[in-house]
């Protein structure tokens, strides 16, 4: 349904090059894992992805079209910073994305439709385990929390890309693993292309058809803002055979990188 | 730092200051009326109460009227109107200020210039425009306190994190949405915190409007009564209008605390 | 503090903006004042305050030991705020200088009905109720709305305003609006709006040479304000650029100023029995507006003693002052 | 919601409304010096200009001197003086009420009720307290701005997040070193916000007090020629004024986006 | 050095019972990792000891006294979210704790005192894997860089006692391996008492000398708050043999955790 592309992305801030000669093609449908150290650039990507900011060079398409500039309601977000709206109670955050589409001009949903947003806003919220605290101000959540209740404001909207930056960060195992339950179903049954930036490996396996590993592979000590990251690993995590494991494949040498890229174009 | 003053200090504490005041008050007006036994400066408080008995409790020898309440509600109509557009003014410019960068670029300087521009030195023009009247008292609040008002909220839906708009965008919601749903309540306690500050100056401006032309109102009698230095009926006159600016603050504050407890979690430490 | 007045050398006194006291800063400016209080050993100094009814509260609160001022405010402010205080020149009255300006209209009578600004309880005031009673009307035939003096011009150019009393320069504003008719002034009660130099009596009292030197500041200055010849005119330039005005401006006003330009002149005026009565009326005025203060029960709660020695009101209560007994030295030349 | 609009129509965009009041302005006044060829109300700007040239680079026959510059001279040295002092104070007290809650349980009431009181309506004890010099007119804006000001800041400094302030006390920080290392340059940007806000406020309170007790300065001015409705000078001074405290306004606006950047990075969006 | 203890600690939020009966005794110089699912209290239990927060009901002692009210330099804290001071640059950051203890007055440094603290100061903030970026604002760091920043801080003081809040949630795992690293021989040679909240059970285990695992073990479906979470787990990691493993250890029964702490007490 949405495929993305990257063509050679580089971002700048000031001196410092984060993104190098990015090039990307990701399938429509694909659960894609990003990894890379603290600091890479996985939280870039995704806000270049989302429409947040703009690369300093290259361009990014969805389905072959010039990326919309904007973020909309084809890309939902879970930021790595809670990002849930603080003058809304837990229900009243999963409800608005429900009333910003049901309502244009009022943005307040009544009747049948409110009824109908409401059960599904509450079965979410029953899934990310904070039934008990459906009326509470973001303040009054923990950590966890929070980022739960982000992770059910995003599913709610069901959109074509979903973009997620540590989601899962601030849970524990136990909760974790019911999150990962909740979400692979979606991404399978509504065939949503998820991008979700993570440090734990095993997950980044274990929920992504495929790897992708951002790094600096030079750094120069005089200028530590001379090179940026690039894609070090991509890895196909569908193919049979024997699951491949981060030391197995060999890393990409930036020639090849360059080669994918024109293949992708052409 | 975190010593909390228990809640009996608290009530002593709050006090004192208004306790010195009102002892040097005191002092100093016995000291004058010792000097002159006339002196109408610094009354002392026996005659600003029988003042206050006369204008608040007996009908006015020449109209009939009860002077204090008559004034009180004259001007808190014109302050009521004055501040409750020059706020919706304040919320629907700032508003679209904040969130639109077309607006913004068209109307912000514009916003700035006005509130440089001292209303009393264009009172002629306004009086042209808006002739003599109600209108041209609540006008001159309005004037003085509107573009206050816009700029602080353009400042503060500007401020909001640049996350939580594009995280309502991903949700779907327009630019309209965004505004009334996303911007406008986490501003209100902004905007209610800027009302409350602007009571004063509000109050201010209506008080020269009466003086410039009025026959009724806080304001008009108080600088009528100035004309013979009449100070036992002005000062009580001025602690009654800080007492309704107190009152009207309070309840704000109340309110914002109420309907916009989100805003006030740190607070509660 | 005006209780405390005592032997001193520094004497503060206040002026502002009006035909009849720009003398006041010209002599300041030109060195009249110095000369004047060198000759005496004393200190004068001569400030401008912007706000006329500032200026007459600042004076009764004691920051000054001298204002310029009416006949009327001098009674209902500081006399009445028990402030005992002495006019030593009397320097004009208004012979047009205050009047009624109607729109749309022919006569006084026209007002009937009208809304007119004013600054409530002053000299205007005392002026329309004055010309009210010319053409058989009440205060309650119509509305006052008070209105400042500085804004009156503005007010009048409103729609909204149909009648206004006022004094110069806003005066002759108003009457240049198309369809303005002056329909009553001051030249039809003449002698009753006077404007005066007043001094706390107490101060008076202890330090009788700053009559002296006032007076002889007074009466050269206004000397020099009368000549006909080039010195004059600069003067009087002089005193209109003070005023904010021009020279035609300030000329015009002072035609319909009287200007007691002798002593001699304003010693006969201010020992006239004529003036006793016009205190009457005044005095009815201000009493019947609470002017005397909220719980005086008759006019004569406030003594107003004349040259004569007669006293109008309470005797025992004496609180405003005419002297003419410092204007008699200038007129003997013995200053 | 995000259309930027470009450099070159910025400026255009931000001309537009001056433009369309400056049209108006133009056909009003030539349509009453239509009906009334001696209008003073609305002159033509051709006058004005003349007025300006008259009052600013012609010197006063009489002084020597040019009124315009004389006159601005004075107003500055007030208002600085004042705005000066006021934002002292405010910063101090406001730092105070926001970090100590013994402070704030003795002042914050005082503070609440005194920005309350209309400082015109106790001009005449003001100017017996203080004097008619220069002292009771800087005295003004102060009594007028700083109240305003503490309690901005008492409430920016109030709602910093706790945690920082926990944070600092774990790093080893006195209640005296949290306020000016942790609190005060975080407050900063405010302050500026506040008193850019105040502007206005401390311009008209000048003014006010130059119409009352002055012999030089814009106010003083202003109120001379008001008598005479000499629009074609107080019009350019108005506009003089407003010139004087847009550039003010714009220059603290500059002073805290330099010295002040990180309170700044949403606006880069 | 600091031993702490909690007796009969209740932590309650209006109808919400968040922590019920804590008994807890933690001997100086030992290293506590602190685990349990999302919401059960972990980062409150650190409020706490920490001076932020007060308990509804019980007492929480230092060295057998009662815990000073206020926060102190003796604690040292990194929050659940990036606390560091968005007005200061990283460099500053960490400066500042030195800055405070050196110069009561200015809190600013001159000369050799601040040449030292200087030194002292870009030596963590080279541990942490900050230099290149030592001038920057917080807001221009990622995510994890903030995190380091916020250790680096904390550590800079030496407290007596350490508070982590998911230190290392949003670093990956090589940074992470280094963070370790950097306060492992710190811990031991300062002899810090560390209380560390974690969902990373290797790293609990990894990192630890013992484990306390924080739960509700009663849920009422009709008032989710009625019940407060208790210890649920308390292992000693320091003890010779096989390393236990979460199942092996019975969980504490409730009877059996009173005991305990009565033993504590007498
Ligand atoms: N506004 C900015 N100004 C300057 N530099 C920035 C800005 N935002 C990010 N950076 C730099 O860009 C780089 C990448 O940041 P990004 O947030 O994408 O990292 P990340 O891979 O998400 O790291 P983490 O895992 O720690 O979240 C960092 O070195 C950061 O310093
Ligand atoms: N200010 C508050 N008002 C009401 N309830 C609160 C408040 N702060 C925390 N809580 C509640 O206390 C409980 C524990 O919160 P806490 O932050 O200690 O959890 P946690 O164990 O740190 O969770 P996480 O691993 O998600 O950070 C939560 O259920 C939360 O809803
Ligand atoms: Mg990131
Ligand atoms: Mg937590």
């Amino acid at each position: 349904m949405s495929t993305l592309a990257l063509r050679d992305v580089w971002v700048e801030y000031g001196d410092q090059i984060v993104l190098e000669r990015l090039n990307l093609e990701i399938a429509s449908g694909s659960f894609v894992s990003l990894v890379g150290p603290s600091g890479a650039g996985k939280s870039t990507v995704l806000r270049m992805v989302l429409g947040q900011e703009r690369p300093t060079r290259g361009t990014i398409l969805l389905d072959g079209a010039d990326m919309p500039g904007e973020p909309g309601p084809d890309r939902g977000v879970v930021f790595q910073r809670y990002s849930v709206f603080p003058h809304l109670t837990v229900l009243r955050n999963v409800l608005l994305g429900f009333e910003f589409r049901g309502s244009p001009l009022l943005t307040r949903l009544f009747g049948a439709k409110r009824r109908a947003a409401v059960a599904k806003s509450e079965e979410l919220i029953e899934a990310v385990g904070l039934s008990a605290h459906r009326d509470k101000y973001p303040s009054a959540l923990s950590g966890g929390m929070q980022q739960r209740l982000a992770i059910a404001q995003a599913l709610a909207m069901q959109p074509k890309v979903l973009l997620l930056d540590e989601p899962f960060g601030a849970l524990d195992p136990g909760t974790r693993t019911q999150m990962h339950a909740l979400i692979k179903p979606l991404w399978k049954t509504h065939g949503m292309t998820v991008l979700m930036v993570t440090h734990d490996i095993k997950e980044a396996f274990a929920l992504g058809t495929r790897l992708i590993a951002l790094d600096k592979p030079r750094i120069d000590p005089q200028a530590p803002g001379r090179y940026g990251a690039v894609i070090t690993y991509d890895l196909d995590l569908t193919r049979t055979g024997p699951v491949p494991v981060m030391g197995f494949s060999k890393p990409l040498s930036r020639a090849e990188d360059a080669d994918m890229s024109k293949g992708a174009q052409s | 730092m975190n010593i909390l003053p228990g809640r009996g200090s608290r009530l002593l504490l709050a006090l004192l200051p208004f306790v010195l005041i009102a002892l040097i008050y005191v002092t100093q007006s016995a000291q004058r009326r010792a000097e002159n036994p006339n002196d109408k400066l610094l009354p002392p408080v026996s005659e600003m109460v029988d003042a206050v008995k006369r204008v608040a409790f007996e009908p006015d020898r020449r109209s009939g009227e009860y002077v204090l309440w008559t004034d009180t509600a004259a001007s808190l109509q014109r302050l009521a109107l004055g501040l409750g557009i020059a706020t919706l003014i304040g919320l629907t410019f700032g508003l679209a200020i904040g969130v639109l960068p077309f607006v913004s670029t068209t109307l912000a300087p514009l916003v700035g210039v006005l509130s440089m521009i001292p209303p009393m030195a264009v009172l002629p023009i306004l009086f042209i425009v808006f002739g003599l009247g109600e209108l041209s008292k609540v006008v001159l609040i309005i004037f003085g306190v509107a573009p206050c008002l816009v700029r602080d909220l353009a400042h503060a839906a500007g401020n909001l994190p640049h996350e939580q708009l594009v995280k309502a965008q991903t949700l779907g919601a327009s630019t309209w949405q965004i505004a009334i749903r996303v911007v406008l309540p986490q501003i209100m306690p902004r905007l209610i915190e800027s009302v409350r500050l602007m009571i004063g100056p509000a109050f201010l401006f209506l008080i020269s409007a009466e003086a410039i032309a009025a026959d009724v109102g806080l304001g008009y009698r108080i600088f009528l009564l100035r004309r013979y230095l009449a100070m036992d009926v002005i000062l009580p006159y001025v602690a009654w209008i800080t007492l309704l600016a107190f009152i009207m603050d309070w309840v704000l504050a109340k309110l914002a605390r109420h309907y916009f407890s989100f805003a006030y979690t740190v607070e509660r430490r | 503090s005006p209780a405390q007045a005592a032997k001193k050398k520094e004497f503060n006194i206040a002026w502002t903006i009006y035909v009849g006291w720009m003398p006041w800063p010209y002599a300041a400016e030109s060195g009249i004042v110095k000369k004047w209080a060198d000759k005496y050993g004393l200190t004068i100094n001569v400030t401008q305050i912007n706000d006329y009814v500032e200026s007459i509260n600042q004076y009764t609160a004691g920051k000054f030991d001298g204002v310029t001022v009416t006949n009327m405010d001098t009674l209902t402010i500081p006399a009445a705020g028990g402030v005992d205080t002495t006019a030593i020149i009397m320097g004009d009255f208004s012979n047009g200088n205050d009047g009624v300006v109607l729109k749309n209209a022919k006569t006084l009578a026209d007002i009937k009905g009208r809304k007119v600004n004013m600054v409530e309880l002053s000299v205007s005031h005392y002026l329309l109720t004055r010309g009210l009673a010319t053409v058989k009307l009440k205060e309650k035939d119509i509305k006052v709305v008070n209105t400042s003096d500085a804004d009156i011009v503005a007010a009048f150019k409103s729609p909204d305003s149909t009648a206004v009393v006022t004094w110069n320069p806003q005066l002759m504003e108003v009457k240049g609006e198309p369809k303005a008719t002056p329909v009553f002034d001051s030249s039809k009660i003449p002698g009753e709006i006077q404007d005066l130099l007043v001094v706390n009596s107490e101060t008076l009292k202890d330090n009788p040479d700053l009559g002296k030197a006032l007076v002889g500041i007074w009466y050269e200055t206004i000397a020099l304000m009368e000549d006909k010849g080039d010195k004059g005119k600069a003067a009087r330039e002089a005193m209109a650029k003070l005023s904010g005005t021009d020279l035609a401006g300030f000329e015009a006003q002072l035609k319909t100023t009287k200007m007691f330009y002798t002593p001699e002149d304003a010693v006969k005026f201010t020992s006239s029995a004529e003036l006793s009565k016009v205190m009457d009326l005044v005095r009815t005025f201000c009493f019947e507006h609470n002017l005397l203060g909220e719980k005086v029960k008759s006019k004569d709660a406030i003594g107003i003693a004349f040259p004569s020695g007669q006293v109008l009101g309470d005797k025992k209560n004496v609180k405003m002052r005419y002297d003419v007994s410092y204007m008699k030295m200038a007129a003997d030349k013995k200053l």
